[in-house]
């Protein structure tokens, strides 16, 4: 018999590493086109704005000349597409214009911001996961019982539930009445201000601090946030996780385990999850965006200063550039998200990797 | 619960734009300056109709009624611990007027412009600064005019030490302080809080608390829940329904104080496209459908006192009169005398507590006698931009003294020279040449007595026959958890006083 | 027009299909040659992948990307062209999956009758009732959905729709190899049924050298898009006494006789 | 369709009776209304619930049930109207992508990928603070990320058939144009589509009161659920019902649509799904 | 041959549980009607139509059926030891070491991220406790008995990279690694290509032989069945209607059997009507 096996074998690696990279090259192109099409939208949204800038900037009391100096200065007396050009140029440098509520610019703002938002969504995407997967196989594993009618309901309730409203009754019943977890803000006053942050994350600046106790507040601020942003998310994580394992209970080569003899743990956790790994992973990414966005309201409910407070804040001062460039970062970091769960997906699930 | 050294105060920070003296104009920052920056003189603490003498020893008045010699306080030191001197003096106040940012008009009221500011303000020696003003204006105004944030003194060699692009020091004193008063800034974060320490090297003497952190808590109920568990000392802005439910709770006191600002309900009466709003009938009625008691006592009870001149209670020359009440009889029958029928108002209110319940209370009066009103909230930004523009038909505003002068005030409503200077009486587009005189006849006035009987008679003339509808004086109301001893508040949005605190 | 030989049914020159990129398509069918009498069922077998469903739905008007030419009785096919009014009605195929070639939201009633308003072909009731008889359905399948029926039962369906539009060439693709034996017999006796009753010619692809045998009057390979040999029905006969194990070894290159997983 | 719901489970019951009942609500608010939503009464300020204000009064003395009744207006009314721009845009998009194939799917891709990626609620939020507040702006930017995810699922399901044999089958029998779109190609779009759009619906109830939450949404006196939640959360911990009535219908009718979506997913005929 | 079959089956019954069942049938039949049989052969063929209760029957031999389906029998004994009442982990136990199964179509079979040589592997980790070395010795070893080609480089290969054929050997591997006494294989060539059926289900019976191992072919196909099993069971309708040996099928003299050996076309029948079942006489399609 010919065996012409290994020689195709390596010239497929060759092939498929090389149309990988043309992947991620071709990703890359698409995540760049999308945030182009994140920034004319937000762009056309800023010059929709009735608020005129230049008088939000000089005030009431400016003269004629002062204005027209400002408008100048901020390069508004000149055409839509050269201000888009000129938008763009300076977004390139990272420049995202002055915040008109913090007075400082709007890049080193979100940059001390968004850490905060980064923390608090990542822990609550951790519980999330851990609890969500591992409920949704719970209820796959014995479709229709009690333990599965509990995962659906819950996972129902999860998406249900508007979030804002969650995070005042979790605060009112655990917070002001129960005592049993830290208040609004990340830290008791006594540290919140006295421990350097340098990382931005407050359980790592707070694990480093030399203060005692510092850390324990932090964990005690984020447990509520992280519970109430995870619980809107857990749902979904949960209820996909299970019909990705029955969808995939149902396959032959589930049945050709049970043929060897596997248990129906084993099955569950060595043969079904590497095969959903790909769904679970794009599940969760789904997951992580919406609880960027979540943390918009969760964190104007706890008072967490990231970029959902920044954002919301900047709405009601009309702040043009701050909510123009909180957009643009959460948009981004949508991309981002999206961009690397498809290339994870497509380097680890061996049936892709062509 | 709060550390014993640190005084938690929770309050919404996020109107903070800068802490640059010469440019912050918002309530929270010059709250801010009053902890942070000394100036020559101040409003007494527990009287403001007097002046105090803060940097400035002693003062003189010139013989021609245009200048104040002031003689420095000697020993005084800036946070850093360098000692004020003439020069810091002269230096900041020229650097407020040619700054030029939004607080900058009020030293435009003596005449001085970035031109001729340095020629106005000198120093004379070491010790002595000297001013002169060419405008048409007292020199008692003119030392109300200098207690104002605006004229704060600064530590003229460090801000320069931190000038970027001949900025003044303006970027750098948007996050940091250089100043002489009981407190310094340890750190802003903006919206988020003001850490201050405390100055031991203050003129005044080393402040009680170490630290004050001043927290951005957005929200009122949370506020008040942080007094409540003990997680700040201090909760400002409270609504009546919160202080209301805190009332006779175990480990709290209420504090209610005056303030200086006065809520009012503006027409436009330039609005083209709705002809009635210039029917001075119409004003006449819109008078008696304000439900006056019914929001002050029943709807924000405890925040609000009725109050109907445009002079704060507690100001120099405040009008206390209140002919108006809430007759929808008499304001139909006004409007029917009138033959105005169906009228209909857009009304802009921001949308922030308490404005949407007052705005929906109009609502519901207006609408008794027979005033569709559409209530149009938006972010203060946009409720400005839209009264700026004149296009506003109809808006509920306050007003809060830029400084401790009934001037400040009497020139924004009694007040419109239809030169382009945008007071409140050229936005209702209301014009008054012969009050406009009188209003600048009473801030040349020196004589004190006689000055207060014209600001009587400009209030008198208002309160009848404006186009605004003085309604309300704000109270604020503070909860503090009552280990918290030596907290002082004045009238005006300035006067607050954290040097004295102790728990 | 090329010279029309009264005898012809299909006459296809150097047919080429490509697929993929334009720069280096994948050429499916290769130049190939090919006429089909009047009234004659033409047979076509070949390995997987070799281009006959796709010579097929070339046919049938389904892929209009091709070079050659093609002629189908007097018509003369042009690349491209969307097959319309007399020519559309003449050429119908039949699918290999009775069960994926029928609208699983559509019930079989709708799936004829729009066959005949969309052609615009008069009293379609009895039509359709004309035809189920002939193959073999029970009036009640009307109101039935395609997964309500048998696997034999939708590929008569499949039949019937074909041939409600009186067809002169019916293209037949794999039509029973999803079926059972018993039920390919029940299809493969229908389809000698109507072959002989109305005067259809047909072109029948199957893998199935025994359906071939039973059924065509000539047959040819298809290798890589071309016709590499033509059998007519004495050589036909003669396969009766070959045995699959004659058949070339298989050859063992991965993934070359597996379709792609999907 | 209604009826294999009912059938199918309690969910599917429990969710029928709701959004049934909210509609009718919704609809009749001004005959079912004990009292004017916009009447002030300053003395009765604040009441807890009782025989004469079933769920109290608000701060304004207005009667908490009455604006609840016509709270569910600006909501409902949001949800439809998103739903009726963004099904259309999405399905018509999807279908002709999935069945056109070539450059015209590659571009209508790409373009519905870029809309999929916008983040929707701080989408919606830069456009009500950036063309000011009000339910429309935020509908609007519900709008824009809404449609991709239609398009996305149906010109998954379309391309899957594009070579299949029964759209090949139609070909043969002529069928083409707004026929084949209509009665073949849409129908098969269907059942997902109403089971995204249960969801959807889910999701637009809680982003329209999120808005109204932050004081985003509908102008004031106008009762909405969510301005209500904000209004109650100011006095939640004397007057918690006034936070808590609003913001439970809020989940439960967010909860309804969650279970239509369960149960449709589930009395979808296995046979008919390919 | 002892006294003991190999595999002895009693009053075999396969019903659908209420919740499960589709509205069209009817709750009184059962799909799998109480069959018995005896394999008393090394290889035994089953045959039916589709839908005939075929591989129903070969699940419940290794209570594999899926849930909604319940098996009932009076007897269902492998070499003696009796199956029914058996508990998780004692089938398990059973599974995969003496009962083994392979599967129609390797595409779907195997699974698509895992490396064919620890699915292999996995038969062995489950069954026997040995060393790595070892396993990976005997992994080896078996993929050369079922003629997998350069098997040390195949260890790492993932399903989607096999041809059918080979997929199919790997199969059998996993199925053969622990020497079962029993292998079931259900219409394990269906999915693959004409040639490569009989490669095979040659490879299959000459691995039974070798082995001496028990071999149950299901298929569909009488003429395949007849040349690869001594003796055969035909179903229809979830009952069994005939039985005898491959040698005797074509002179059955049941008339399903008859019609399902002659419904084969080919030039033989060129021109003429092929023989179809008359599923209406029911005579015959009850016997139990
Ligand atoms: N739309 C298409 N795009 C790309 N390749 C195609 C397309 N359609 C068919 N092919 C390729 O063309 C070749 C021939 O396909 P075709 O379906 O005609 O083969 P076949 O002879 O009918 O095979 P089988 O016996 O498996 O049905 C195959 O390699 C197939 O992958
Ligand atoms: N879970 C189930 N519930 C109810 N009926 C079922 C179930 N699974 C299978 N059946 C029915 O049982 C019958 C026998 O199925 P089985 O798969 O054993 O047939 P088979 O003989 O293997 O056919 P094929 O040759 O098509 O594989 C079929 O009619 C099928 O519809
Ligand atoms: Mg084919
Ligand atoms: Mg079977």
């Amino acid at each position: 018999m010919p065996l012409p096996f290994s020689s195709l074998n390596s010239a497929h690696a060759r092939t498929a590493r090389a149309s990988s990279i043309a992947r991620a090259l071709g990703r890359l192109g698409a995540s760049a086109l999308t945030i182009a099409g994140l920034l004319a939208v937000t762009f056309a949204l800023s010059s929709l704005s009735p608020i005129d800038p230049v008088r939000q900037l000089v005030g009431d009391h400016a003269s004629e000349s002062a204005y027209r100096a400002a408008r100048h200065a901020l390069g508004l007396d000149v055409s839509r597409p050269l201000q888009f050009a000129h938008y763009v140029a300076r977004l390139a440098h990272g420049d995202l214009g002055l915040s008109r509520s913090t007075g400082q610019p709007v890049s080193q703002d979100l940059a001390r911001v968004f850490p905060a938002t980064i923390e608090l969504a990542t822990i609550a995407m951790a519980v999330c996961a851990v609890v969500g997967i591992a409920a949704g196989m719970l209820g796959a594993a014995r479709p229709g019982r009690i333990v599965d009618q509990c995962v659906r309901a819950l996972a129902v309730l999860g998406a249900s539930v508007p979030i804002f409203w969650l995070g005042l009754v979790a605060l009112y019943v655990f917070y002001a009445r129960l005592h049993w977890t830290g208040g609004p803000g990340r830290l008791d006053d006594a540290y919140e201000y006295t421990i350097d942050m340098h990382t931005g994350f407050v359980l790592v600046d707070a694990w480093r601090s030399s203060e005692t106790g510092a850390f324990a507040s932090a964990i005690a601020h984020l447990v509520l946030p992280v519970l109430v942003l995870a619980f809107s998310a857990v749902g979904n994580v949960a209820r996909l996780t299970r019909t990705a394992m029955l969808g995939e209970l149902g396959h032959e080569y589930v049945t050709l385990a049970r043929a060897k003899g596997a248990s129906e743990r084993r099955i569950l956790l060595s043969h079904v999850l590497p095969n959903i790994a790909g769904t679970l992973l794009t599940v969760l990414a789904l997951g992580y965006a919406s609880l960027l966005e979540g943390a918009v309201l969760t964190e104007t409910i706890f008072a967490w200063p990231g970029i959902g407070r920044y954002l919301s804040t900047a709405l009601f001062a009309s702040d043009t550039p701050a909510i123009l460039g909180a957009t643009l970062v959460i948009g981004i970091a949508f991309v981002l998200i999206n961009g690397v769960t498809d290339w994870l997906v497509h380097v680890f699930d061996p049936r892709l990797a062509r | 619960a709060t550390p014993p050294d640190i005084l938690v105060v929770a309050q919404s920070l996020d109107d903070i734009v800068s802490l640059d003296p010469a440019e912050g104009f918002e309530l929270s920052s010059v709250q801010a300056f009053t902890s942070v920056y000394e100036r020559l003189a101040e409003p007494d603490r527990d009287d403001p109709r007097q002046l105090d003498p803060v940097l400035a020893q002693s003062w003189n008045t010139g013989a021609d009624g245009h200048s104040l010699t002031f003689t420095l306080r000697s020993g005084a030191t800036f946070a850093s611990g360098r000692a004020v001197d003439a020069d810091d003096v002269v230096w900041s106040l020229r650097r407020a007027v040619t700054l030029n940012r939004a607080p900058a008009f009020i030293l435009n009221e003596l005449g001085w412009t970035a031109a001729n500011v340095a020629e106005h303000v000198i120093a004379l020696d070491a010790a002595h600064v000297r001013i002169t003003w060419p405008k048409a204006v007292g020199p008692s105004f003119a030392l109300n005019v200098l207690t104002a944030p605006v004229a704060s003194i600064l530590d003229a060699r460090e801000v320069r030490a931190h000038d970027v692009a001949n900025d003044a020091g303006n970027a750098w004193l948007h996050l940091h302080s250089a100043g002489s008063g009981p407190f310094s800034i340890r750190r802003y974060i903006p919206h988020e809080a003001l850490v201050l320490a405390a100055n031991p090297s203050s003129p005044g003497g080393a402040p009680h608390v170490r630290t004050i952190v001043i927290k951005n808590v957005a929200d009122a109920a949370t506020r008040r829940l942080l007094v409540e568990v003990g997680d700040a000392d201090i909760a400002r802005d409270l609504g009546p329904d919160q202080v209301a439910a805190l009332q006779g709770e175990a480990g709290l006191a209420t504090l209610r104080l005056p303030s200086a600002a006065v809520h009012y309900l503006l027409l436009n009466a330039g609005n083209t496209e709705n002809p009635v709003l210039a029917n001075p009938a119409f004003w006449e009625a819109a008078r008696w459908l304000v439900d006056y008691d019914g929001i002050a006592n029943t709807l924000l009870k405890g925040t609000f006192e009725v109050h109907q001149a445009f002079l704060a209670n507690g100001v120099p020359g405040a009008l206390n009169t209140t002919p108006y009440h809430l007759d929808i009889a008499r304001a139909k029958a006004i409007l029917a005398r009138a033959g105005i029928h169906d009228a209909t108002l857009t009304l802009d209110v921001f949308n922030q507590p308490p404005f949407p319940d007052i705005a929906q209370s109009l609502q519901a009066t207006f609408g008794a006698a027979g005033i569709t009103v559409r209530i149009l909230p938006g972010t203060a930004s946009e409720v400005y931009a839209r009264t700026r523009t004149r296009t506003e038909q109809a808006a509920w505003l306050y007003w809060i003294p830029d400084y401790f002068d009934p001037n400040s005030t009497a020139s924004a409503f009694a007040s419109n020279p239809e030169d382009g200077t945008a007071t409140i009486a050229a936005r209702a587009a209301w014009h008054i040449p012969a009050l406009t005189d009188l209003t600048r006849q009473a801030v040349a006035e020196r004589d004190p007595a006689r000055r207060i009987a014209l600001y009587t008679q400009i209030q008198t003339h208002v309160q009848a026959n404006s186009p605004f509808v003085i309604a309300l004086q704000a109270h604020e109301q503070i909860v503090l958890r009552s280990n918290v001893h030596g907290y002082q508040q004045g009238l005006d949005a300035d006067m607050v006083y954290y040097d004295r605190v102790s728990k | 027009m090329s010279d029309v030989n009264d005898d012809i049914a299909i006459r296809i020159e150097a047919l080429r299909v490509g697929f993929g990129h334009r720069a280096q398509p994948a050429i499916v069918l290769d130049g190939m040659d090919l006429s089909v009498k009047r009234g004659e069922v033409f047979g076509l077998i070949g390995p997987s992948g070799s281009g006959k469903s796709t010579l097929l739905r070339v046919l049938a008007g389904i892929e209009r990307n091709w070079s050659g030419a093609i002629d189908v009785f007097e018509h003369r096919l042009a690349p491209r062209m969307r097959f319309k009014g007399a020519l559309r009605r003449d050429v119908q195929m039949v699918f290999q999956d009775p069960y994926a070639s029928l609208h699983p939201l559509h019930t079989i009633g709708r799936a004829l009758t729009e066959a005949l308003e969309v052609n615009r072909i008069d009293s379609p009731k009895r039509r359709i009732d004309a035809m189920l008889d002939e193959v073999g359905l029970p009036g009640d399948v009307l109101e039935r959905y395609p997964h309500q029926l048998s696997g034999g039962q939708r590929q008569r369906v499949g039949i019937a729709r074909a041939l409600l539009l009186s067809p002169r060439v019916v293209l037949l693709d794999e039509p029973t190899s999803a079926l059972d034996v018993s039920v390919q017999a029940e299809i493969l006796n229908l389809l000698v049924r109507v072959k002989a009753r109305h005067e259809m010619t047909f072109v029948l692809v199957s893998h199935d050298r025994g359906v071939l045998a039973h059924l065509c009057d000539r047959a040819a390979v298809i290798e890589r898009g071309r016709i590499v040999e033509t059998w007519d029905r004495q050589a036909l006969s003669g396969w009766e006494t070959e045995t699959d194990a004659d058949a070339r070894v298989e050859s063992w290159v991965p993934g070359a006789s597996s379709p792609a997983a999907s | 369709m209604m009826r294999r719901i009912w059938r199918t489970s309690y969910g599917g019951r429990f969710a029928l009776v709701v959004i049934v009942g909210v509609t009718l609500v919704a609809c009749l608010a001004p005959r079912l209304a004990p009292y004017d939503p916009y009447a002030q009464q300053f003395a009765v300020r604040l009441m807890p619930p009782s025989s004469t204000h079933w769920l109290g009064t608000d701060g304004l003395g207005r009667d908490v049930l009455s604006r609840l009744m016509y709270g569910a207006r600006p909501t409902l009314g949001l949800a439809v109207l998103v739903i009726a721009l963004t099904v259309p845009i999405g399905l018509a998009i999807g279908i002709v992508a999935g069945y056109a194939g070539g450059w015209i799917e590659r571009v209508l891709m790409r373009v519905t990928d870029i809309f999929m990626a916008f983040p929707r609620l701080v989408l919606a939020l830069a456009f009500v603070g950036l063309l000011g507040p009000g339910l429309l702006n935020g509908a609007l930017a519900l709008v824009l990320t809404g449609w991709p995810a239609y398009a996305r699922v149906s010109r998954a399901e379309i391309a899957a058939l594009r070579r299949s044999d029964y759209l090949a089958a139609a070909e043969m029998q002529g069928i083409t144009g707004f026929r084949l779109f209509w009665g073949h190609l849409l129908p098969i779009c269907v059942p997902s589509a109403r089971v995204r759009l249960a969801l959807d619906l889910a999701s637009i109830i809680l982003a329209a009161a999120g808005l109204g939450f932050l004081g985003l949404g509908v102008r004031p006196p106008a009762a909405e659920w969510g301005t209500m939640v904000a209004d109650g959360s100011k006095v939640i911990f004397d007057q918690w019902w006034l936070a808590a009535i609003p913001g439970l219908s809020i989940v439960v009718l967010s909860l309804a649509f969650n279970l239509l979506a369960d149960a449709l997913r589930d009395s979808t005929d296995p046979h008919h799904e390919r | 041959m002892s006294d003991n079959p190999l595999l002895s089956v009693e009053r075999l019954t396969i019903r659908a549980s209420d919740a499960s069942r589709p509205s069209d049938t009817s709750p009184a039949r059962p799909i799998v009607d109480g069959i018995s049989f005896e394999m008393r052969v090394r290889r035994l063929g089953l045959v039916g139509e589709s839908g005939s209760g075929k591989s129903l029957t070969a699940r419940a031999l290794l209570g594999l059926l899926r849930p909604g389906l319940a098996a009932s029998a009076d007897r269902i004994a492998l070499a003696g030891r009796d199956l029914r009442d058996l508990n998780a982990r004692e089938w398990a136990a059973i599974r995969g070491a003496e009962i083994a199964l392979v599967l129609q179509d390797p595409r779907h079979a195997l699974n698509p991220v895992q490396p064919v040589g620890k699915q292999i592997e996995e038969s062995l980790v489950l069954h026997r406790r040995l060393s790595r070395a070892e396993r990976r010795e005997r992994t080896l070893d078996i993929m050369k008995a079922v003629g997998l080609p350069d098997p040390v480089r195949l260890l790492g290969a993932y399903p989607r990279e096999l041809s059918g054929g080979m997929g199919q050997r790997v199969m059998l591997a996993i199925a053969l690694v622990n020497g079962p006494k029993l292998l079931i294989a259900d219409e394990p060539t269906s999915a693959l290509d004409a040639r490569l059926r009989d490669h095979v289900l040659e490879l299959m019976s000459t691995l039974a032989e070798e082995r001496r191992m028990g071999l149950l072919l299901i298929s569909h196909d009488l003429q395949q069945v007849s040349r690869y099993c001594e003796h055969v069971l035909v179903m229809y309708r979830g009952a069994i209607v005939d039985a005898c040996d491959a040698s005797a099928l074509a002179t059955s003299t049941h008339p399903y059997t008859r019609t399902l050996w002659a419904c084969r076309p080919g030039a033989r029948t060129h021109g003429s009507m092929l023989p179809v079942l008359d599923r209406s006489d029911r005579s015959w399609s009850v016997r139990s």
